[in-house]
């Protein structure tokens, strides 16, 4: 059970190692690697703004409830910040389980819920300047699927 | 009071954080959002649209009915675009 | 769009890093490693034996079904067999898209079928002697849920 | 005809492979199944459920109405495993 919100890049392989290192009950690992992903217009770096506490926070708060919701042997999140470029890992979601549906099940809930709680912002570098990234509604839809007492918290 | 503003809404007001002490009516987040905008054209810009602002007490988020308090840290930011 | 049936340990990172390389169109990436598990009664090897041929022709198979029913812009199967022992590593699957969804979906859907599909049985070391693992009936439903007209295609 | 057995059917028969002239009454994958128990004790024992067991012709899965020729690759085996 481990978040880290960090600057620098991250080593997925040590990273899923680690994770289920001495624990032979593991069966599988899902994750999810989220990349910056190049718009139509050619190469477009971004800045991720974030809220730190408040970050650490809900993450944490996220990585509890997947902890209630399936049986998890070790999770992960990783997220960066500050400016990152296209191909660049943005974010790392693990979860390790003794059987692969919930291992599938709660890292696909980890990210839907980090898409639309985690409190970080992208800022876009076009030809044209500077954007602020509006967010989809898609995330809201893709994390409400997840909702329980969770779906209403969000202000 | 603390107030953090994120993203846009820190472009568009130009303050990063602040220290605020607002006026007596000002005792939730609803009333706070009412009273942003009245500081000035900056902040009038920044809060035209109150539905798309999102609002942390204390690092948690909070609905408009949520109480406020002197030591309070209030953050307020746009919906989250992470991950 | 790669299929591997290897004795050798894969390097997770590595192999992640260069599904994505110089396609900075993907947005995500959803894995799976599947390991080794400890059963009750202590630490257990096992033997994988496949059928060499079938298993490379079924997993290309299963992968072209996943790149005909999602947007994808790679996928990985790294499948091993041999001798392994509790923690190792048996097979990763992955997949790349533009969209987390079609990553998330797209990998469970292989690695599904692929434990209904692939012909790879398991014999486990016990302190009793070694017995072939029998197929688990959830496998058969996990895979079922994916069914569409590939389901009747089962012998 | 080429037959490779997998898992508990090569361990029980004593067979990871052969080459077999199946009697003229042997056409489908059904006809094969019934032939094989008869070939001796150990293929009886192998063959006693044949409900769990799974066919491949020329590596491909096939039911039990699927044709079989000379020069056909003929894999029995158990539900699979892998994963």
């Amino acid at each position: 059970m481990a978040i880290r919100v960090q600057r620098e890049d991250f080593d997925v392989g040590a990273e899923l190692a680690a994770l289920t290192e001495n624990n032979h009950g593991i069966g599988g690992v899902t994750s999810f690697v989220g990349l910056v992903r190049e718009m139509g217009g050619g190469p477009s770096a971004m800045t991720l703004e974030h809220y730190p506490g408040m970050t650490e926070r809900q993450l944490a708060e996220i990585e509890a409830e997947a902890s209630r919701r399936w049986k998890l042997d070790a999770t992960l999140i990783i997220h960066r910040y500050g400016r990152l470029e296209p191909g660049d890992r943005i974010v790392l979601v693990a979860t390790a389980s003794a059987h692969r549906e919930a291992a599938f099940e709660s890292c696909h809930f980890l990210i839907d819920w980090l898409k639309t709680r985690a409190p970080f912002w992208k800022l876009e570098e076009t030809a044209k300047g500077s954007h602020w990234v509006e967010a989809k509604e898609g995330d809201d839809i893709a994390a409400s699927r997840w909702a329980e007492t969770t779906a209403n918290e969000k202000g | 009071m603390k107030l953090l503003y994120f993203a846009w809404l820190r472009t568009k007001t130009g303050v990063a954080h602040e220290e605020v002490a607002p006026p007596e009516h000002v005792r939730d987040v609803a009333s706070l959002i009412e009273w942003l905008p009245t500081r000035g054209p900056n902040f009038a810009d920044a809060f035209k649209n109150t539905a798309v602002v999102r609002v942390a007490v204390n690092q948690q988020y909070a609905r408009p009915d949520h109480p406020l308090k002197a030591g309070d840290e209030v953050a307020l930011f746009p919906p989250v675009t992470g991950g």
